[in-house]
């Protein structure tokens, strides 16, 4: 294998329980996303486009279909006979095998294929985050502070920053302190999960907390936390653009209607920096006589017949004559039936709205508490006229009851 | 197994001159069809979904955007360590078209010495059909034919030089084959996919290879009693571009349900080569009615009965109406366009509307700017 | 996906831990054979003559380098958007995860996997055989004959025969009894553990026997046995060509010098039949005016200057003058230093044997009992003028200590 | 990072006249060489080793071996999603020798206008190097100059048309070049490797599009002056194959562990299409030394200071001494070759000794079958 100067660790493990029927057969990262993405090309995407060609995906949780996604990483221009992308599994060896214990157990147990580039630096990611970053950038940024550590923060309101890993910076963006989820945040520095290690000193903790057995081996609560104790350089890299994490319903829905927002900016169509995903054969869509389409996207394979507003619609996806689709997020291959009516929802892979049907409601602001985005998951059918309201989350029974 | 002993040819500049407005540059072969496909995605995709691994493009003249496209052969999975896509160039180029129709045949021929094959199936450039290759090389093994010769039904016959209308028995044996354009009215019309067993390809090739007029089809015509020589109908859709008349018509046939259920049939999907658009960006004031419309697109106007390609720009207060726009088009703010057919990245608008007429479409050049 | 009429599962799995010091960093599978290949070519060769296109490899022990090996298939012609090869590692769903418990728990926590192609059969290979086969005239046969399963059997020597799995058949070849390496064996024909089973039958078993606690999940030992008690067809199918188990360090060793030897009929470059292998981007071998080659195979990379006969030396290896490497397999990147003797051992990758070092011994024939073949495991040096006798397995220390 | 900002181009047909006997058939580009290569995976490889990602091959004539041998860009790891291997086929083709170099600087100017980048590495076919070309551009860039020339110290003059004799200053500014053919003697000579920025690269290719003789090397000689030209000396080993003389002996050269050692660079690996063979074998009757064997090959006779590629037999009790053999050359049993130079899958050997001299190597055909 020849030297890489920077080699990406993608975490793709967790169970995005936070989904909910989103992730009931899927890792996150393979929930789709925008119309024809899945979460994951974005991170694999900045890779690529900032020049890192070799990529290491930590899976253990319902992979199949992520590694069928990922495939040999050709969309993604990461088949390279010298590096690419390489899904890494737990496995055994002599004495047995564990399945990753958090984070940075994750990577610890692959130290093995990292070390076989000889890397200078190490790129940690997360699988779970919409956004459009030039990695390349971060680690001259890394090089040239001399850090130990570098970790991508971003501005984020007082009032919200309890939601987050909270940086606190001296006045030369020198980390001073790092707090998980603080309830009374004295920063707005975020942590984004994107970090950059020099590699020799992630061996050294990563090894180290491997020993600890009271450590909860997690990158944002052990590591990053003995560095500092240790008076080790961690510097925080501002990013100011767009950084969405799509871990929850909520957060999801408004990361896709995010992509209807002028002000918001967020060009998946960039020729200097496409977002790439693999696609599948199908014709152009077609938007018939009866169609009604604003302020939406539509995607190839689609056969649309109604109304469409605010939404995102993804492939394969037909909505009839009379149906209605607003503020919401519709999957590949589901059919909204005539007369049924979608709104403020997300309708996973493979579903069927029936006729009549209405899915989801508007919020009510005097009561914001108690609404929420409706999720029908995948292969789900709901009957003809059935009323489905706000924040439900329908889940496919094993023999395939209707709803 | 008979995807191992087939093997596909597809000449890739037959009739260029059918439609020398899109083909100045190019070969009939990419002609660009249907939002997202060129001609040869159909023809090669109808090869790999009988499970055939070997196909060899003999290419002539322009066919430049045809190796960009086609690349290894990837996006049809033909990219494949024995056999696979085989692009076959011509050798030093000829100084007449004859030359040029001998090199093609010497080179087809070439091309199946050196495959392993005990059928040939042999496609034109010029239709546009989705074809069950699978059941139309069994019907020529269980008819023990040397050759058979697809075709459809159809009231006039199109202007291709080697289209012959056929007469068939009842059991599909072809009684005569002549040439169509000396008929005027339609018939049985061969639709440019010929099926062989080895010897009988080799044969005839030869023979037009040696013969004044080097035309496969012509030596059919000629050779129809020597050989065994049957017809297979296609019943499904078949469009047939000979013309910018045919190549408009065609397309707008597009917007039939039952001819896109036909053409992109599931099971046998069309294989095109792949580019990472976003979906179509739909904005507040789009009214999109009865069209179709490829991914990377931005509407933000009127757009009824039309193909839209990708990646076309349809500006605010704009107005298409019944058009063909190639990839990247830009449609101006407030301009009005009906029958127009428009090849790739024009910028075509203006205060005066732009029209063709259904007989006559208007034509719009690669990369040319219209407005006022 | 389109649907498959067959897919083979690779059972890939196992620790191999009988071939000692060859299997300490690499999965059984991928250890080195034939000058140039690794095991694991031969069932994917075959494969893809066969015209089986969708392999699931199941891998659980040391996969990093098999998984590199293996990468996107490409050497194998099995990079295809519908179907190719896909590694298979233990993965965690919604209630946590398990390894893979024996051959038949493998194939059944990847049921999922077979069922996207809905197969009529699957084809079950290993990855430690040394065969070529047309695994397509097996499945017609299977077909054919309206079998439940087929397994495909050699006739062996009545007293190497306690060996194997054995089958007992009647005279119309259906399987009346299985018996896994009997004492006193009453039949010849042993298993060479390829099968072909309809999928539906498969399934049916693999489940039952999962709902089993007493079963130790092996198709051998278990799914097998369950299937001929409850009466159901199987039939045997008969093999004649070379085959060999290279489950132990002598026969790997014999089955490597097998191909010097012009009864035995094993031809790796048949234009009709050849084994793909990843190949490294090697200069051609170089043989030095002092050489004397005889007998052997020779690959790319390597300069020789000494004397080799009747062996097979892999890629990058040095054989200096004055050296001797007589009835050994050297593997990649070795180096054999000036007048060292290296017989009758398997000399494994980026070793060095020291100047004038003697490494194995040559049969003494009245002791029979005490020799074998010696082998030096990956990335040991043996010392100047060591002598190390026969049956030695030299095993590299974690400090990179000289033997 | 240089990578990103250099893209490569490769002349694949220059001085294809100077071995006509090889090169009837196939471009100086695909020219077997060392066993297992062709001339174009040293230039390839050589821009690869550099992180280059975009290399663009200009084809005139007989490309077809050259298509073949290159396919996606596997082998290089250039079959990429943007950029990668681009093959630039010729337009219709020209009448003249004048036409078609016209029409290779035209495709290599318009080749550059679409990609990405500030410096253009542009290489010929006929040398044999390991280059660190990272190194080169990065003086290039160091020395703000316009072009760098890649020289070697050499005795005499090749017979390229295209080569420039050197002077340079203390900083290898380089001060006057001409062409070496009007020279007799040695010196510091070019080896068709040239690094331009790219704007010298588009002057000095428009240039020559423009004027009676329509060679680069020529405006370069001409407006050095002009430009910021410097050269750069490669002190490793350099192969130049002008002659079967040159060809034979730059052969022969790679018996030396040195030139080897050089050349095959482990840092810097020389890629190429690589074959399923087996690993050579060796049979009881064998007796080799001091000869570069490929694998695939099975040897049972006699072989010394020769160069053997993939697939070669020698039978038992044959002789072959000083001898290249290319690629499935058979030599029959108890025949004698020696300075034999064979091209491709060749049957050679009868009673008679088949030699050629230390001067003139005995050249046999591709194919031909000599025996007796």
């Amino acid at each position: 294998m020849k030297n890489k100067q920077c080699v990406a660790m993608l975490l793709a493990g967790g169970q995005g329980s936070r989904l909910g029927v989103l992730t009931g057969k899927l890792a996150k990262p393979a929930v789709p996303y925008g119309g024809k993405y899945r979460i994951i090309d974005f991170p694999l995407s900045n890779c690529i486009h900032s020049g890192i060609d070799t990529v290491g995906i930590l899976t253990q949780y319902k992979p199949l279909e992520l590694n069928d996604y990922i495939g040999s990483g050709k969309p993604w221009d990461l088949d390279r006979s010298n590096g690419g992308v390489h899904i890494l599994a737990p496995y055994q060896g002599k004495e047995g095998g564990d399945w990753y214990k958090g984070t940075a157990n994750a990577i610890y147990q692959n130290l093995g294929f990292i070390k076989r580039y000889n890397p200078e630096c190490v790129l940690i990611l997360s699988g779970d985050h919409i956004y459009k970053m030039d990695y390349s950038k971060m680690i001259e940024f890394h090089k040239q502070s001399g850090a130990d550590c570098t970790i991508s923060v971003m501005e984020v309101p007082l009032d919200e920053a309890s939601r987050f890993g909270i940086m606190h910076v001296a006045s030369d963006d020198r980390i001073t302190k790092f707090e998980e989820k603080p309830k009374e945040p004295k920063s707005n520095l975020a942590s984004m999960g994107v970090y950059v290690f020099s590699f020799n000193m992630l061996e050294k903790y990563l090894s180290e907390d491997e020993n600890n057995q009271n450590s909860s081996n997690d990158f944002g609560k052990d590591i990053i936390p003995a560095m500092l104790k240790a008076g080790e350089k961690l510097v925080a890299y501002r990013f100011s653009d767009y950084w969405k994490d799509v871990g929850t319903v909520d957060s999801l829905w408004e990361a896709n209607l995010d992509l209807l927002n002028p002000k918001i900016h967020l060009n998946l169509s960039d020729p200097k920096w496409k977002i790439y995903s693999r696609t599948s054969e199908l014709p152009p869509q077609y938007i018939g006589k009866t169609a009604k389409v604003e302020n939406s996207l539509i995607t190839a394979g689609c056969d649309i017949a109604g109304n469409i507003d605010y939404s995102i619609i993804f492939e394969n996806v037909t909505v009839e004559q009379g149906a209605t689709v607003e503020y919401s997020v519709i999957m590949p291959g589901a059919v909204i039936k005539k007369g049924a009516t979608v709104r403020y929802s997300i309708v996973a892979q493979n579903t069927v709205v029936g006729e009549g049907a209405t899915v989801g409601e508007e919020p009510d602001y005097n009561d914001a508490h108690e609404w929420g985005i409706t999720v029908v998951g995948e292969g789900v059918k709901v009957k003809n006229n059935a009323v489905i309201g706000a924040k439900q989350m329908l889940r496919k029974e094993e023999d395939g009851e209707t709803v | 197994m008979i995807y191992s002993k087939t093997a596909g040819i597809i000449f890739s500049n037959s009739n260029d001159k059918a439609l020398k407005e899109f083909t100045a540059n190019r070969s009939m072969a990419s002609l660009p069809f249907a939002g997202r496909y060129r001609l040869i995605d159909f023809a090669i995709s109808n090869l790999v979904n009988a499970g055939i691994q070997n196909v060899g493009v003999i290419t002539n003249r322009n066919y430049n955007s045809l190796l960009d496209h086609l690349g290894s052969g990837l996006f049809w999975d033909l990219d494949r360590k024995s056999g696979g896509l085989s692009i076959v160039p011509p050798f030093i180029g000829g100084n007449s078209k004859t030359d040029d129709e001998l090199d093609c045949i010497l080179r087809a021929i070439e091309y199946i010495k050196r495959r392993n094959c005990e059928y040939v199936v042999a496609c034109e450039s010029g239709f546009v059909a989705n074809l069950d290759i699978k059941k139309i090389v069994e019907a020529h093994i269980e008819k023990k034919a040397d050759v058979t010769l697809v075709y459809r039904e159809a009231e006039r016959p199109d202007k291709f030089a080697g289209t012959l209308k056929l007469k068939v028995d009842k059991d599909e044996k072809v009684a005569s084959a002549e040439n169509a354009l000396l008929s005027k009215t339609g018939g049985k019309l061969t639709i440019g996919v010929h099926v062989f067993t080895r010897s009988a390809f080799n044969d005839i090739l030869s023979t037009a290879l040696n013969s004044e007029n080097p035309a496969i089809s012509e030596i059919i015509s000629e050779k129809t009693g020597k050989y065994r020589v049957y017809g297979y109908e296609h019943k499904g859709f078949v469009g047939v571009i000979d013309s910018r008349k045919s190549y408009f018509e065609t397309g707008m046939e597009l917007l039939d349900k039952e001819v896109r259920d036909d053409l992109f049939n599931k099971e046998r999907p069309i294989y095109t080569k792949t580019k990472d658009d976003m979906p179509t960006r739909y904005g507040l004031y789009s009214d999109v009615s009865n069209s179709i419309i490829a991914d990377g697109c931005i509407i933000d106007g009127t757009v009824k009965n039309s193909v839209l390609f990708r990646g076309v720009r349809v500006k605010r207060g704009a107005v298409v109406e019944n058009c063909i726009l190639m990839q990247g088009v830009e449609v101006r703010e407030n301009s009005t366009l009906k029958y127009v057919t428009s090849d790739k990245n024009a910028v075509i608008g203006g205060k005066a509307p732009i029209t063709g007429t259904n007989r006559k479409a208007f034509i719009v050049k690669k990369n040319q700017v219209l407005t006022d």
